[in-house]
């Protein structure tokens, strides 16, 4: 197989060599990375077929692109004037494609039942200037995953999960005196502190925690008590060695999965996770060895969290704004295609309401859980263009606070320079 | 028989210390390489014992077979195809270029070799902001093309610098004689200076070869379409990106993109060696 | 030579692809990137203006250039230096009549063709805190007590990167000097015995001085090609911890392919080429003249 | 017309005149050798003459034709460099074949014309070796064969045999010469050693500074340098030479040195008192004795090759060399006393160099 694929390859090399400039002027592009994925595979091949057919004459190309290289690629073939019909991002992109003019706003292509059919925090998250510019396809709340062996070995109640933050960091610090396991040391959790900007994106649900927020009118205000407190929170366990230091989202998952870790903050795709990692040892079921809870409350009580769903838009310079749309009718709101997506990635399928309510997704406790949460998840906690440098000097700034800085000068010190890049 | 201390440090003490350091210091170097394949060849179960097991109790393939899916045979086959036409390329222009800057009156030729060699230095980042405003104009952002033009370029310097040394030193006699004997000039450059050139020329294509094999910018910010990525690419964006931390996965994955440059050096070191010592030694 | 002297139309066969490849990759993009470091250029922008030295202003009042710029002459300095003690020791070892030495060598140099990305998951993999070799090794000698951090504490992981970088730079250092070893005329050597010279001091009086310079120029080119190196920091430690391991050129591609901001990176980038500038001219006047 | 013509050759590099209007004709099957020391111009003639150099001006036929502007190949010449110039990464036999191959030369005729060759110069155990698997006459041999099997109009050779040993070079100048001989092929030959020079030539041409001196046949050339620096740089060991003063005794003119010695010379030519003078005199020309002359000497050197014995002694302060049967017994210290057949001396203007006397 091997062998042979490099042979074909060999054959078809020319081709490849000149695979770019190929251009189709009718029809609708579709870029994006679930392709990519075995498991999103089947779902995607339908939808296609079923596209296919109910617009006869219209050919759906479907375009691969890296996660890593989406945004980029998105911009260039913007600038560039060729980029896709549709194209796939994160909602964190979102202000970067639309702030060079690259987004559709779709307010009008789709109809009012389908819009409201979407949860509005999703559609504030989504609307840039007045406009819908994007529809989540996958939502993706993050919330508190929790290994129920490992709280009932440290004396802890697996059937009430913490929740408010003192009583998390109880449970963390009554899991993190537990004995080795699995050669290395156990952790309270597994909390996401390398430099990335990632790092910070999942600690914003702290912050939130801490009852503040990293934005005033969409406008990034960091240098805040909450921000600071939610820093110091994250020192106080990694230094007392209750969360790993420096881990980034592979390393973390690798520890939740080896039991290493009590808890873990994951979207709805950490029940695969857990499964693969662990080659189906660990199960994901209220009763199980990992079960999944609502973030825990801010002293107000109230409950919030941020997402990270995979969003779907259409691009400015699509001729074609409504084949384009009725691509992205056909994989949202398709109860056939919604379903199919579900059973192979267990990933949300859809952001409307009645799909994530009924059927397949409806009966999925675990699945269940995350739709709760969309009405108080935030997919775009900045909405900003430079969001991962905002990120990125905050992610900065908590690494600092880790190793004893003062949480304080720290978060002054991350103002100003975001506030300086922001001019650039 | 008198016993000696001096005859006992020179006949055994000093050889046998000098043939110890030099078991113990090769070793030491080699570690990482023999910890990667050794890793590769553990089962899962194995991997996070420790204190850490050099030889695993049970050889295992499983993850040998587990990383050899298309993905792998299609970022092996773009490298390989990358970086032969970047070392074909680069060597054969700069080897050109070589002759003619060995054989011509060309004014101010040590200023340009002085460019050349100081351009290996060049910052990167600023080349390949303005190549990739280029490549983007020409349409060939995202080929395997723009790859290959990024690394000739980075390498050209060193293939002129390398093969220029090289040519200085072959008599001008023996292309004088074929000159008299009615050679054109191409047959004298392509059969008589090129085909003695050897150890040089394969010095620069193998350098342009691991240098490409190696090389991860270009192809992460030049190429988007997953089908064209070369191996560092495909594993730094793909491979690292995956959920799973697979330990055993990710040796087999490095020890398998490191056979192929292995097996080319293993049969070409010494020519290797040759010729970028004789190219480099002298400039 | 012959007429060839006088065979413009190969001489411009001969150097056309060269100059056409330099002069439209090289050189354009050099003094483009320098012009671009006065404007406020992005591909994100259609067009951009000139904004003067405003980018420089913006580059010396930013902390973390000057952070970069010191961690890149840190560890490449020392990585260097590193490796260049190894390799003189190894040369020398190597150098003499040891059964298997060609064997040794060759080992050795094999080393230097593993890939740069496989280098990074390799030590990635070796420094890892829970399962990694050194803490592992370490540990069951009973040298540490709890594990290290070595990724992720700012001092460990600049020196974790001084050694892969040694690591890797130590093979062809090697193999450059004792090929220059070889090159020593036996002659020499020999003489300096006669006149009553010892091991050590036929080493340092004679041997050593005799390899300098080309071991210099060796040392050089490997420490100018770890500049431009960015794969390990880029995959082993993303730049951090708190950027402690973010080296210039990893710094200057983030600011043009990920920030998209191509004027301050072509900055970076313009520094860069007058910090060599600056240190080629010093080079060619004391290292070259006493050549 | 001769078969190789060269009118008013010229040639400068740089401003530098290495070349000054040489003229030079050679004729057909002539074995011509350019001798002069090095930096003469002499290899950058027989360049010209191959086509690697373009004369500055001036203008060179061959056989007939004029030559000057065209390239080496159109010109059927061969070369042998002073390092062979051997294609090391062709055998023997593809060495010798390269330029019949770029000649289109048919298959089967290469074939035949390299095992001619080979047989000729006995290089046939050695076709499919490498040249580095040679020893130093046999990859001179290939040189040659390589020019050979071209049948070409001329044969260049540019020092062939300066990286030899000493016995072998003795060996390949007789084989040189006898394959001359058997080729009938029209030669010119560029040597820095006069022994080659005198054994090989029909004709020697000497040059200095970018002119020739001389040119005629080895034994002119000997017998009747033109100026002192032909003189000297034909013969060995080099020939004596007596600088003095010209007096008038009452046995005819004699040369007074500047010792107590004194040289007589020849009676039938009309000097002019006071005049100053050099002597030449050959080695082979200058008999000793013990039988008082007016030229007393001190032996200091006796030096016995075999097959001659040569006596270095001193008169004054200047060392002279002559040539002695072995049978004569002198030992060093012995007073001896020098004389020589007045034909045989050779007298020259010492400012100019010149020769006083043409014809003696």
């Amino acid at each position: 197989m091997f062998i042979k694929n490099i042979v074909s390859k060999v054959l078809v090399g020319s081709v490849l060599l000149g695979q770019a400039g190929i251009v189709y002027a009718d029809n609708i592009k579709v870029s994006g990375w679930h392709q990519l994925f075995d498991f999103s595979k089947p779902a995607i091949l339908m939808a296609e077929k079923k596209y296919e057919a109910k617009n006869a004459g219209t050919d759906l190309i479907m375009v691969d692109t890296a996660f890593g290289q989406a945004l980029q690629q998105a911009t260039v073939s913007t600038i560039a004037g060729n980029p896709s019909d549709v194209i796939q991002l994160v909602a964190g992109w979102v202000p970067a494609m639309a702030e060079i003019g690259g987004l559709r706003a779709l307010d009008n292509l789709f109809t009012q039942e389908e819009i409201n059919s979407i949860p509005k925090t999703s559609r504030d998250a989504l609307t840039w200037e007045g406009e819908l510019v994007a529809v989540p396809w996958n939502p993706g709340p993050i919330l508190m995953h929790y290994n129920r062996n490992l709280m009932k070995e440290a004396g802890l109640d697996p059937d009430s999960p913490p929740a408010t933050w003192p009583e998390l960091k109880e449970a963390i610090m009554a899991i993190c005196k537990l004995p080795e396991r699995n050669g290395g040391s156990v952790y309270g959790i597994a909390l996401r502190t390398s430099q990335n900007p990632n790092s910070a994106q999942w600690s914003i649900p702290i912050v939130y925690g801490h009852g503040g927020d990293i934005q005033v009118d969409n406008v990034p205000a960091v240098n805040n008590e909450s921000v600071s407190d939610a820093l110091n929170w994250i020192a106080e366990i990694v230094n007392s060695n209750c969360s790993p230091v420096g881990f980034g989202f592979a390393e973390t998952r690798t520890l939740f999965a080896q039991e290493r870790a009590g808890f873990i903050f994951e979207g709805p795709w950490g029940r695969g996770l857990v499964k693969n990692m662990s080659d189906g040892k660990l199960t994901v079921e209220p009763k199980g060895d990992v079960w999944v809870a609502q973030m825990p409350a801010a002293p107000d009580g109230t409950v919030k969290t941020i997402g990270n769903p995979i969003v779907a838009t259409v691009s400015s310079k699509s001729k074609n704004p409504e084949l384009a749309v009725d691509f992205l009718r056909t994989v949202l709101f398709d109860k056939e295609i919604t379903d199919e997506f579900f059973t192979s990635s267990g990933l949300l399928p859809s952001s409307s309401m009645d799909i994530l309510g009924s059927g397949l997704v409806g009966a999925d406790a675990y699945a269940q859980l995350f739709v709760d949460a969309l009405p108080f998840t935030y997919d775009t906690p900045i909405k900003s263009s430079k969001f991962n440098m905002i990120l990125g000097e905050l992610a900065i700034g908590m690494q600092e606070v880790i190793s004893g800085a003062n949480s304080n000068d720290v978060l002054t010190k991350v103002d100003e320079k975001i506030k300086s890049k922001l001019k650039r | 028989m008198k016993f000696s201390f001096s005859k006992l440090v020179r006949g055994y003490i000093i050889p046998y210390g000098l043939q110890a350091s030099a078991l113990a210091s090769t070793a030491i170097l080699i570690s990482p390489i023999v910890w990667m394949v050794s890793t590769s060849l553990k089962k899962e179960s194995e991997v996070f014992d420790r204190p850490p097991v050099w030889i695993p109790s049970e050889i295992s393939f499983d993850s040998y077979f587990r990383i050899m899916n298309s993905f792998v045979a299609n970022i092996l086959y773009n490298s390989i195809l990358v970086a032969l036409l970047a070392a074909i390329i680069a060597t054969v222009i700069g080897a050109m270029t070589a002759y003619a800057l060995s054989r011509f009156a060309i004014p101010g030729k040590s200023t340009i070799m002085l460019f050349f060699l100081s351009s290996l230095a060049f910052p990167i980042p600023l080349l390949m902001m303005s190549m990739y405003i280029l490549l983007m104009k020409m349409g060939l952002l995202d080929t395997l093309l723009s790859m290959i033009i990024g690394h000739t370029v980075i390498t050209l310097p060193i293939t002129v610098w390398l093969m220029k040394n090289f040519i200085d030193q072959i008599p001008k006699e023996i292309e004088e004689a074929a000159y008299v004997e009615g050679a054109s000039f191409l047959r004298i450059i392509f059969f008589i200076v090129f085909p003695l050139s050897m150890p040089a020329l394969t010095a620069s294509a193998l350098f342009v070869f691991v240098t490409s094999w190696n090389e991860l910018f270009f192809g992460l910010s030049f190429i988007s379409s997953p089908d064209l990525r070369t191996v560092p690419v495909g594993i730094s964006q793909s491979f690292l990106q995956e959920f799973k931390t697979d330990w055993t996965g990710m040796m087999s994955l490095a020890v398998i993109v490191t056979i192929p440059i292995g097996i080319i050096f293993v049969f070409l070191q010494k020519s290797f060696l040759r010729g970028m010592i004789a190219g480099s030694v002298k400039g | 030579m012959y007429s060839l002297k006088q065979n413009k139309l190969l001489l411009l066969g001969l150097c056309l692809p060269a100059t056409l490849i330099v002069a439209i990759f090289i050189i354009f993009p050099i003094a483009n990137g320098v012009y671009m470091s006065f404007t406020d250029a992005s591909p994100l922008r259609p067009t951009s203006k000139f904004v003067g030295f405003e980018n420089y202003r913006y580059l010396f009042a930013d902390d973390v250039y000057w952070q970069v710029l010191g961690n890149t002459i840190f560890i490449i300095g020392f990585a260097t230096i590193l490796a260049m003690l190894i390799s003189v020791c190894l040369a020398l070892l190597l150098n003499n009549t040891i059964r298997f030495s060609g064997l040794y060598r060759s080992l050795i140099f094999q080393t230097w063709v593993v890939p740069w990305i496989v280098i990074a998951i390799l030590w990635g993999w070796i420094f890892n805190t829970d399962y990694g070799l050194v803490n592992g090794t370490l540990a069951q000698y009973g040298l540490i007590e709890s594990q290290i951090d070595w990724l992720f504490n700012g001092k460990y992981a600049q020196w974790a990167i001084i050694l892969c970088f040694a690591w890797r730079s130590i093979p062809f250092l090697m193999v450059i000097m004792l090929a220059a070893l070889q090159g020593v005329p036996g002659e020499v050597l020999d003489a300096a015995e006669v006149d009553g010279a010892k091991y050590w001091q036929k080493t340092f009086k004679v041997t050593l001085p005799l390899i300098q310079n080309i071991s210099l120029a060796a040392a050089l080119m490997q420490a100018v090609r770890m500049f431009q190196e960015m794969t390990l920091p880029f995959v082993l430690t993303e730049g951090g911890p708190m950027n402690a391991t973010m080296v210039l050129s990893m710094y200057s591609y983030n600011l043009a392919f990920d920030s998209w901001d191509f004027a301050l990176a072509a900055t970076v980038g313009s520094l860069w080429l007058v910090m060599l500038v600056l240190f080629g001219a010093i080079y060619l006047k004391t290292v070259v003249r006493e050549m | 017309m001769s078969y190789v013509e060269l009118n008013n050759i010229g040639k400068s590099f740089d401003r530098v005149e290495v070349l000054k209007k040489i003229n030079l004709s050679i004729k057909k099957d002539e074995f011509c050798v350019l001798i002069g020391p090095s930096g003469c111009g002499k290899s950058t003639l027989l360049r010209i003459i191959a086509g690697l150099e373009s004369p500055s001006s001036g203008s060179l036929s061959l056989n007939n034709k004029d030559v000057t502007e065209l390239r080496p190949r159109d010109r059927n010449i061969a070369m042998v460099f002073q390092n062979y110039a051997l294609y090391p990464h062709l055998t023997v036999r593809g060495n010798m074949e390269f330029g019949l191959k770029l000649d289109k030369t048919p298959k089967a005729k290469i074939n035949d014309l390299v095992n001619e060759a080979a047989a000729i110069l006995k290089l046939e155990p050695y076709l499919t070796r490498y040249p580095k698997q040679l020893s130093g006459g046999q990859r001179q041999r290939v040189a040659m064969g390589r020019a050979i099997v071209r049948n070409p109009s001329l044969f260049l050779f540019d020092e062939p045999l300066s990286n030899l040993d000493a016995k072998l070079r003795t060996k390949m100048r007789t084989e040189i010469k006898s394959l001359h001989f058997r080729l009938k092929s029209t030669t010119v030959y560029v040597t820095h050693d006069q022994i080659e020079a005198m054994t090989m030539a029909d004709k020697i041409v000497v040059m200095n500074e970018g002119e020739i001196i001389q040119v005629g046949t080895p034994l002119e050339l000997f017998d009747n340098p033109k100026n002192l620096f032909v003189a000297s740089f034909l013969g060995s060991p080099e020939i004596n030479l007596f600088e003095g003063t010209v007096k008038k005794s009452s046995d005819g003119y004699f040369l007074k040195l500047d010792g107590t010695s004194d040289l007589n010379l020849p009676q039938d030519l009309n000097f002019n008192e006071d005049q100053k003078i050099i002597v030449g005199i050959r080695p082979q020309s200058l008999k000793v004795s013990s039988k008082s002359t007016k030229l007393k000497s001190v032996v200091n050197i006796i030096e016995n090759t075999g097959t001659s014995t040569f006596i270095f002694s001193t008169v004054g302060s200047s060392n002279v060399c002559s040539e002695v049967d072995r049978n004569l017994n002198f030992k060093v210290g012995d007073d001896i006393f020098l004389s020589a057949e007045p034909n045989k001396m050779l007298i020259f203007n010492p400012e100019t160099g010149e020769r006083l006397i043409n014809e003696i």
